[in-house]
């Protein structure tokens, strides 16, 4: 450990203290506003840290942090790959920390906690991006997971306490089986770096018969892709979304469905891009069938529900396909537009932030009000909320894919990484993509008929406190930014997209 | 490459979306004031409509009033907000300004959330205005896309019967045409020696996409873009979603609808299908023909079965439209001087079409607003009472069977010109369908005008003065297209003769 | 070299009795029980590999720790007698598993691994191995036909300097990850504010 | 310049007056209604003095060849619109503004106090604009644009009593019927379009009429020789489809008995003289080319004289007075259309000329009786001789000409019609054209009886009861009363300002014959013998020239037409005067046969618009698109809505079931990477 | 004792506990099946150190220790996830008054 070290760790290490400084300032004060602000101030600390790192990053021109001796750049890589989602997940994290000061006044006590829980959660998604190596992989997923279990049943109640239960069971049977595929891994390869594992998976025979080369490999990667598969939520291994998203708190949901998806997304692109480059010919038809399968089975569910929470769960498991159609672009072009694939996975994990942030804090105003998560209720909301119902709706145009919004660029961009690849099955994989943004218009654009058409139940107006209100207008903003002008963030993406591409 | 910024189209795009934003923010109060503000509105912008086409210039450069700067640049995507105006375009950004004036004028007998419907029909005009200027394909789709919002509302919200139903199969139909556009667009895009969403460059004889280097086989992604447009021209069998809709819409969202919605179908025909893939739509121009034949022939023939008006406008709107498809299909045989009629009356049927169902439905709606009525056997002997709304219904009507001297008589007869060249048994059928159109609409104007007249409609009146306006702005419109087509048809014909050049310069030899 | 193998098999039919009781007793206080055992002999399979220290965290964490907790878990609930009834998933559960099991089998056996190693180097591993607790000593290394770049491998890399060294990141992280686990633990076991 | 100002007048003054009546006078409400029938008579007078002038002028060798006007830009086959001034168009031109101006004069009697009188005259002023612009067409493009036009005019005026349905569905039918002909004339013309760079390659314009008649002309006969074959009897068969339609013809004459609904002033211009004519005017303006084709001559020849006979019958046992005038109107159509086959170009275009006047006079007659009696059908009428003497005099010598008695108009030209169809100097055969000349024979037998019945059933016997009479046994009968029946009897003539231009219609159907084309003496009031004729034989290239006066072919017809008549006394006056049952109804079936037109209403609206169109073929397309196409759509949101469902039936809550559906899937997948490599 | 045989017993061990965390109703017998799991995972990571691993990185004979790495990782987490799912036991049983799996299972379709 030098000090070089500590500067490399010191954003985990901003939050990670920031996690405990809420805990204790919790059993010092009770007010809910100290510490929503607390938590939301002390971000910038973190967020200061990594600018900092991008700022060396952009001197030095390289594309990663090094030096000679540090032990921390054993398992962590600090690149652009790691900063541009410390600051996705930073973004997110802080807007549903400012969106919480409604609803965590439910839980009259432990608030200290629900921060803290969140924000060691937000810190292991940091290091899930950045990680490079298995062990540090697995400990960083557990470091997102637990807490976010521990979260899921934070409520009271029946629904919360089984929806933590879920998450944590199915938390630990993947995980059981992506270490099962680990373990592979590391006895094939004989390490748990990933660009040492690159180098011998490339330097190991074909077989012409197997997949992979082997049949160990075949295994691992099936499995992890299994283990990996409960993060991203995609299907089939996509059941456990629905019910914990109907169950859990609702801010909880929205980070989940997005920071959550984001590490894991970001966990993915560096395993498979990074440590299995040499197999890409194998694994890319697997995640297109997985996308597929995804967007598929996410659109045609999500049209039969009634829970908006839940339709969500469905909708985020279909965006996930979508994610995993850029995933699956592995550029056989050489060149600028070798980056495609990745840069727009980056591009659309932003989008997507930006649009379910929307649509998750306009959902937990307006739950938190009536106390209801059935799409029924929502009938009138234009009247009564006309700022949540139209940011609401807008959420739900972007989430289909259309202009001017963040998801219609994103969309855009991972279909040409897809058709760039110039294979006809991805060519496929983009028609069923664009045939499954038609089928989830049905149901997204249900919901904003309930709210726009059918006349009100009630007719009490509904807000949110101003901290709620601000977090929205942020979202709001910034999935429209991001679909007039995303120049800024393509661009990070594209760059932050080098990484993977270095190392192969 | 065009350069500049003028900001007379961006102004003319734009203007009713900032109306929309002043109406969206309250500053203009009372149904009364939106309703003045709104046809102020509808009229300046009319007025820039009309402006960007006495400015356009035929024979001059093939892209004017260009306005243009960077809007995405970053190593893979680059697009810009690009908008300009050539002969296509140019007739039909005025066209949407005049059924955009026409529209509010028709609506203002609504009582109903005045405010939201106003902006509404402003976003969609805005939205239009865009795909028809619009020369960055990322810019045309945004504008494409972005239309179906409000008309979704305004269908949903204002319109009459099963409107929800029938707003979300117009939705669905037309996202599922649209995403068959994004996977193309996207192809495109990605093609190698393309790699910008610029569309003038693709545009050019010999563009840009390079059949050898596109990524995906061009003919897939002809019928891809086919597909999107075909949609929403309707072809035949897509076009199920257009009488629903047309019935269920009010009236203002059934002139936009008819007028100009389905106009973007057939403008992506032409500027994309015709002026990107010539050696495609010279090989499947057969299915093309095909395809418009039987939409005027089915179209016409399901007419005649209709009872309520605007269901049977509907069908009838499928039945012209067919011949855009026909007249698309005509550059099959190239060479001569004569390739570009049958395109000229594709472009004109557009713009005519536009006028002349813009009427029926303005002249439904008057109709509707008094007797709440639109099922053709309750109706009858209206002549006496409206003598205005029969005369404005009997003038459409005669444009719609192709009357000389009004102006759809000018798009058949250029759609048959060019198209008999190059499938003359198709063409003779197609024919056969004006007289299935005289049918129909004769019948209809019997049942509905003519006849005794049942007791209850003794007590209607004419057209209001509000209501005048339209029928009195599309009436000139039909006539003056119809006595003197050239003013129109020269504008075109500019437009698309790059396009015919192509044609002509590069493909003479495959003439069959 | 016969003994080893018969402490592997007794060992082994040990954990795996142990295992098969921890899903099949139906007495939950009893499964627990079977389970510390089964810990256990995993435990003395580790042995078995030289990996003595892995296997004094085992019987420290796992039969101290865990299976202890689990214990009390069992007692505070109640259903203990029939707690551990089967659910409907039953037979899918036993296919899915037998094909998992089949499929990992297949692997273990079907792999290639000798193709990954080099002639003689089984003797160099083990003796590296014994060093994971004690304090390498580089002579008996060199003696033992190590190379010097072997050696410094070694010696440089001993289990406690690499949990200390290259994977000091995890190992801070699994601290607050346990940090996490007992705040959210307590949140949940006392109760949340009704 | 001037001149061309004044033959653009003839065409622009009654546009002029359709948008003043249409735009200022209507709008200002009936106050001012009258205004609207001077502003027309106004306009159809200078434009009556304007023709005269141009047709002197012309036939006194003034040349007259004006620049088009581009209307449309179609390179080398630009649609110009401008003016062919030949001898047809003059004439044309004299006699529809002539026909009209007297018409219009009637009308402001026979109109007066209607309700929508400036309407009337609006429709009027636009058709006759229409009219006069299709003859003046030089190009095949403006001719149709006309020719449309004429068509909307006739249906807004068939249906001008707009509330009642008979009127309205026979504007319908007629509209509808001619635009089926009309489709013949289109392709014609895309035909024509279809070969405009061949054309180009001789320097012609394949819209431009004049080119087309030198397209047509073979090369050895100096023309171009582009459209000959198969091409040129197709083109012919087009344009012949077009006016059969307007004109008529069988089998689309079905329209014109129904479009006496109209205000029967509008019977007598459009549906007798002028409009109806349009058909033959289009193939006599296109007679250099049908003169090519044999083939199509033949046809032309077949249909009329066919057309002659088939429609004469007919009116054989109609009894509403109008429609015996349509089913004559088509007659003699078809005999003028016959002429036209049969070569006799100037003979045909002379009949039109004597047609028009004696036509419209009877038109105008049976106005007049209407005003009387109150009806138009005859059965109730009888014995107006008495109350009307100058209507039933003029009608008289109207039925004579019609009948073609020497000496009056219609015996000039009728006979002509007779004598070259008799010589078969055509390019039909021989024997094709002699079998014409049999079956015009029959017309004329035909043509006699049913005149002297029109004029014995409504002027002779004793008077029984008109519009009274007729309602009351409608009404007990339970049947809707037919149109033009009112209570309104009053036995007494109509005033003046019918009387008057129905006297110079008389004095033209006495006269105009032998006046415009006289035979026998060399000249007569400087007019040369056959001057008409040899006029209209100008306008063709080859000239030909009417053959002189036969003195056989004259006395024949003559005899066929006394004979019919006699026969005609026979059944109705001697020697049992008729009373109310109709003699004919004696010949069973045949008379059924006849007074249903021979069922071929039925067929086409009953069975083929009816039954098999609307019932059978669009009910089918409508179901399939409801069904099948639309159902298509409604199946897939069906489908996928519920296998939504059913995936969701999957996730049952039970927690352990998703990784037991993971770990299947994740088998799978192996099984598949192993399966497929 | 061959790492075949190593691996069989640890793919058996890994197994069982599949099997009992799909098929246990109790919430605690699936996660102590769950730890079972993790065991197997534990042992293979040993043996694969022991007999395979080295050999494929020359030189890196530390390798070795990865394994056993793992392995202490593994453990260390199994307790907290332990000590977490206890607390979730809890939180389960007060407000169902059993920790029946097959019971819990209202948030459904």
């Amino acid at each position: 450990m030098t000090a070089y070290d500590l500067y490399l760790v010191s954003p985990y290490l901003a939050m990670a203290a920031l996690a405990m400084l809420v805990i204790v300032a919790d059993l010092v004060t009770r007010r809910t506003g100290l510490l929503v602000g607390l938590s939301f101030v002390g971000l910038a600390a973190p967020a200061a840290l990594s600018a900092w790192q991008l700022v060396d990053l952009t001197g030095s021109g390289a594309s990663e942090l090094s030096a000679e001796g540090s032990v921390i750049l054993y398992t962590l890589s600090i690149d652009r790959f790691a900063l541009f989602f410390n600051f996705l997940i930073l973004a997110a994290v802080g807007l549903v920390v400012l969106v919480s000061n409604d609803y965590v006044r439910r839980v009259e006590r432990l608030q200290g906690e629900y921060f803290g829980l969140m924000l060691l959660s937000a810190t292991g998604m940091m290091l899930l991006a950045a990680a490079n190596e298995l062990i540090t992989i697995y400990i960083a997923l557990e470091l997102t997971t637990l807490p976010l279990a521990a979260l899921a049943a934070f409520l009271p109640n029946a629904r919360s306490s089984e929806a933590g239960m879920k998450f944590l069971i199915i938390g630990a049977i993947s995980s059981a089986v992506m270490l099962y595929g680990m373990a592979l891994i590391y006895g094939f390869t004989g390490s748990t770096r990933l660009d040492e594992i690159a180098v011998v998976l490339a330097a190991s025979p074909q077989s012409g018969i197997l997949p992979f080369g082997s049949m160990a490999v075949l295994l691992a990667v099936v499995l992890l892709l299994t283990g990996f598969g409960f993060k991203m939520s995609a299907a089939p291994f996509q059941m456990w979304v629905p019910d914990v998203y109907e169950g859990a708190p609702t801010p909880m949901v929205a980070f989940l469905s997005v920071a959550s998806k984001a590490a894991a997304f970001a966990l993915v692109l560096r395993v498979f891009y990074i440590g299995f480059d040499a197999l890409g010919g194998d694994w890319w038809v697997l995640l297109a069938g997985l996308a597929a399968l995804s967007m598929t089975i996410g659109n045609l569910v999500a049209i039969a529900q009634r829970n908006i929470k839940r339709m969500f769960g469905y909708s985020t498991i279909a965006h996930a396909g979508y994610i995993l159609v850029g995933v699956a672009a592995v550029a056989t072009v050489s060149g600028e537009s070798a980056t495609f694939g990745p840069s727009s996975v980056l591009f659309y994990l932003a989008a997507y932030t930006a649009a379910n942030l929307t649509a998750f804090f306009a959902i937990v105003c307006i739950g938190n009000r009536i106390n209801s998560d059935e799409i029924e209720d929502y009938a009138g909301m234009l009247r009564r909320a006309p700022f949540l119902a139209i940011a609401l709706a807008l959420a739900l145009i972007a989430l289909i894919g259309v202009p001017p919004t963040s998801i219609f660029i994103a969309k855009i961009y991972i279909f040409a990484a897809a058709i760039n690849t110039g294979e006809s099955l991805m060519t496929w994989l983009v028609i069923i993509g664009v045939v499954n943004s038609v089928v989830s218009a049905y149901y997204y654009l249900r919901v904003i008929k309930v709210m726009f058409l059918q006349p009100a139940i009630h007719t009490e107006r509904l807000g949110g406190s101003w901290p709620v209100n601000v977090a929205l207008g942020v979202a709001a903003l910034c999935m429209i930014w991001l679909g007039v002008a995303p120049g800024i963030i393509v661009t990070a993406a594209e760059r932050a997209a080098v990484v993977l591409l270095a190392g192969g | 490459m065009p350069t500049g910024f003028s900001g007379l189209l961006t102004a003319t795009v734009f203007l009713p979306a900032v109306a929309a934003l002043l109406l969206a923010f309250g500053l203009i109060r009372g149904d009364r004031n939106i309703r003045w503000f709104a046809a102020a509105v509808a009229a300046a912008d009319l007025i820039l409509s009309v402006i960007v086409f006495a400015l356009f210039q035929p024979g001059g450069e093939r892209f004017q009033l260009v306005d243009r700067f960077d809007w995405i640049t970053t190593d893979t995507v680059q697009a810009s907000y690009l908008l300009g105006v050539d002969g296509i375009s140019a007739p039909l950004v005025m066209l949407t300004g005049l059924l955009g004036l026409c529209a509010v004028f028709v609506s203002f007998h609504i009582s109903n959330r005045v405010r939201e419907y106003f902006i509404w029909l402003f976003v969609l005009q805005t939205a239009v205005l865009g795909v028809f200027t619009a020369l960055d394909f990322l810019l045309f789709f945004l504008f494409w896309e972005i239309e179906l919002v409000p008309m979704y509302l305004l269908i949903s919200t204002w319109g009459t019967g099963r409107r929800e139903y029938s707003a979300m199969k117009f939705l669905i139909f037309t996202i599922l045409g649209s995403a068959f556009m994004l996977v193309a667009i996207v192809a495109v895009f990605v093609s190698a020696g393309v790699g910008s969403f610029d569309m003038t460059r693709l545009l050019e004889p010999g563009g840009a996409l390079d059949a050898s280097r596109a990524a995906l086989p061009m003919g897939v992604l002809f019928w891809l873009f086919f597909i999107a447009f075909a949609v929403k021209l309707p072809t035949w069998p897509v076009h199920t979603w257009l009488p629903d809709a047309h019935t269920d819409a009010p009236t203002a969202g059934s002139v936009m609808l008819a007028g100009v919605m389905l106009k973007m179908g057939g403008y992506g025909l032409l500027r994309i299908n015709a002026g990107m893939f010539p050696e495609q739509l010279q090989q499947f121009a057969l299915p093309i023909v095909a395809l418009g034949v039987i939409s005027v022939l089915y179209g016409a023939v399901v007419t005649m079965r209709q009872t309520d008006l605007k269901r049977l406008i509907a069908y009838s709107s499928v039945s012209h439209m067919g011949l855009v498809l026909i007249g698309l299909g005509s550059v099959a045989v190239v060479g001569g001087a004569l390739t570009d009629a049958g395109l000229t009356g594709a472009a004109m049927q557009l713009f005519t079409h536009g006028t002349i169902t813009g009427l029926l439905f303005v002249a439904v709606g008057i109709l509707y607003e008094q007797t709440h009525t639109r099922h053709i056997p309750d109706l009858g002997g209206l002549a006496n009472r409206m003598p205005i709304v029969s005369g404005a219904f009997l003038i459409a009507g005669a444009a719609s069977l192709g009357l000389p001297l009004l102006s759809g008589f000018v798009s058949e007869i250029l759609v048959f010109f060019g198209a008999f060249r190059a499938f003359p048994a198709l063409t003779i059928l197609a024919v056969l369908g004006i007289i299935l159109a005289a049918g129909y609409i004769l019948w209809m104007l019997q049942r509905t005008l003519f006849g005794p007249r049942p007791a209850r409609w003794d007590d209607l009146t004419d057209a209001s003065p509000a209501e005048l306006v339209p029928v009195a702005l599309l009436v000139i419109s039909i006539v003056a297209v119809g006595v003197y087509p050239a003013w129109l048809t020269e504008v075109f014909r500019d437009g698309l003769e790059p396009i015919v050049s192509g044609y002509n310069a590069g493909l003479a030899g495959i003439s069959r | 070299m016969w003994f080893e193998h018969l402490v592997f098999w007794v060992l082994s039919v040990v954990a795996i009795a142990g295992a098969l009781g921890v899903v099949l007793v139906r007495d939950l206080f009893r499964a627990a029980l079977m389970l510390a055992t089964a810990f256990v002999a995993v435990g003395g399979l580790f042995v078995l590999m030289n990996a003595e220290f892995l296997a004094v965290v085992q019987i420290l964490i796992y039969v101290g720790a865990i299976a202890v907790l689990f214990i009390f878990a069992v007692m505070l609930t109640r259903d203990v007698q029939q707690g551990n009834a089967p659910n409907r998933l039953q037979i899918p559960a036993a296919v899915i598993s037998a094909l998992v099991l089949a499929a990992m089998i297949a692997t273990a056996v079907s792999t290639d691994w000798t193709t990954l190693a080099g002639a003689g180097l089984e003797a160099k591993a083990q003796l590296a191995q014994t060093q994971a607790v004690g304090i390498p000593d580089a002579t008996d290394l060199t003696s033992a036909g190590l190379t010097p770049a072997e050696v410094e491998s070694v010696s440089s890399g001993g289990l406690a300097d690499l949990l200390i060294g290259n994977f000091v990141l995890p190992f801070e992280a699994v601290s607050l990850l346990l940090l996490g686990a007992a705040i959210g633990g307590l949140a949940l076991a006392r109760g949340r504010g009704r | 310049m001037l001149t061309e100002i004044l033959v653009w007048a003839i065409f622009l003054l009654p546009v002029a007056s359709f948008l003043l009546i249409g735009l200022v006078i209507r709008p200002l409400g009936p106050a001012f209604a009258k205004s609207a029938g001077y502003v027309t008579i106004l306009a159809l007078g200078i434009g009556f003095i304007l023709s005269v002038w141009l047709l002197r002028s012309h036939a006194h060798g003034a040349v007259y060849d004006f620049a088009p006007y581009l209307w449309l830009n179609l390179g080398p086959a630009a649609i110009e619109f401008g003016l062919l001034l030949d001898p047809l168009t003059n004439v044309m031109l004299v006699v529809v503004t002539g026909v009209s101006l007297m018409v219009q004069i009637y009308s402001m009697g026979y109109m007066d106090g209607d309700e929508s009188f400036a309407r009337y005259f609006a429709y009027m002023s636009l058709f006759s604009a229409s009219m006069i612009g299709l003859v003046l067409a030089v190009n095949i493009v403006q001719m149709y644009v006309f020719w449309e036009l004429v068509g909307l005019s006739s249906y807004l005026l068939i249906g001008f009593w707009h509330d009642r349905p008979a009127a309205a569905a026979a504007a319908k039918k007629a509209f509808i019927i001619t635009r089926i002909g009309d489709v013949g004339f289109l392709l014609a013309i895309i035909y024509l379009f279809f070969q405009a760079d061949t054309f180009a390659a001789h320097g012609l314009n394949a819209l431009h009429i004049p080119h087309i008649w030198e397209a047509a002309a073979p090369v050895a006969a100096g023309g171009a020789g582009i459209v000959a074959g198969g091409a040129l009897l197709w083109l012919c068969l087009g344009l012949f489809a077009g006016a059969a339609g307007k004109s008529g013809q069988f089998p689309l004459h079905t329209w014109l008995p129904d479009a006496m609904e109209g205000p029967t002033p509008v019977s007598a211009l459009i549906h007798a003289a002028t409009m109806v004519a349009a058909g033959v005017f289009l193939v006599g303006r296109f007679f250099p080319v049908f003169a090519e084709s044999e083939t199509a001559m033949m046809v032309v020849a077949l249909i009329g004289a066919f057309t002659a006979v088939f429609a004469a019958t007919m009116g054989l046992a109609a009894n509403d007075i109008k429609r015996v005038m349509a089913y004559s109107t088509v007659s003699q159509l078809g005999y003028m259309m016959a002429a036209l086959g049969v070569g006799a170009y100037n003979a045909a275009l002379f009949h039109l000329f004597t047609h028009a006047f004696f036509k419209a006079l009877l038109f105008l007659g049976a106005g007049s009786v209407n005003h009387a009696a109150g009806t138009f059908n005859m059965m109730y009428m009888g014995g107006l001789r008495k109350a009307m003497p100058g209507t039933y005099i003029l009608t008289v010598i109207g039925a004579l000409s019609l009948v073609g008695i020497f000496p009056l108009a219609g015996f000039w030209s009728k006979d002509e019609i007779l004598l070259e169809s008799w010589l078969a100097h055509g390019p039909v055969p021989a024997s094709i054209s002699v079998l014409v000349f049999a079956m015009l024979l029959v017309g004329v037998l035909l043509t006699a009886f049913y005149s002297y019945r029109m004029v014995h059933l409504t002027f002779h016997g004793e008077f029984r009861g008109g519009g009274e009479r007729e309602l009351h046994d409608t009404e007990a009968s339970g049947q809707p009363a037919p149109t033009g029946v009112s209570h309104h009897v009053h036995l007494g003539e109509s005033p003046l300002v019918m009387l008057i231009p129905m006297g110079l219609l008389g004095v033209s159907a006495v006269i105009a014959g032998w006046l415009a084309n006289p035979i026998g003496v060399s000249s007569f009031l400087g007019i040369p013998s056959h001057w008409l004729t040899d006029y209209f034989a100008s306008g063709l290239h080859d000239g030909h020239h009417a053959p002189p006066f036969n003195i056989a072919i004259a006395v024949i017809s003559n005899a066929v037409a006394v004979a019919g008549i006699g026969l005609a006394v026979l059944t109705y006056a001697w020697p049992r005067p008729f009373t109310t049952s109709e003699p004919l109804s004696k010949g069973g079936p045949l008379h059924t046969l006849l007074a249903q037109r021979y069922y071929m209403d039925d067929l086409y609206e009953g069975v083929i618009v009816g039954r098999v169109f609307y019932r059978a073929v669009a009910a089918i397309t409508d179901w399939i698109d409801r069904n099948i196409v639309d159902g298509m759509v409604g199946m897939v949101g069906w489908i996928s809505r519920n296998i939504g469902s059913l995936l969701a039936l999957a996730q049952n809550g039970q927690v352990q079931t998703y990784p037991l559906i993971a770990a299947a899937g994740g088998l799978l997948i192996i099984v598949l990477y192993l399966a497929l490599g | 004792m061959s790492l075949e045989s190593l691996l069989i017993v640890a793919a058996i061990i890994f197994c069982i506990g599949l099997y009992g965390a799909l098929a246990r109703r109790n919430f605690i017998a699936v996660l102590m099946s769950v730890e079972l799991m993790f065991n197997g995972v534990n042992l293979t990571l040993v043996a694969l150190g022991r007999y395979v691993a080295p050999y494929a990185v020359q030189e890196q004979l530390s390798a070795v220790f990865t394994g056993q790495v793992f392995a202490v990782f593994i453990i260390t987490v199994a307790a907290a996830e332990i000590a977490l799912g206890l607390g979730i036991v809890f939180a389960v049983f007060r407000s169902n008054e059993s920790v029946d799996l097959t019971d819990a299972a209202t948030l459904r379709h």
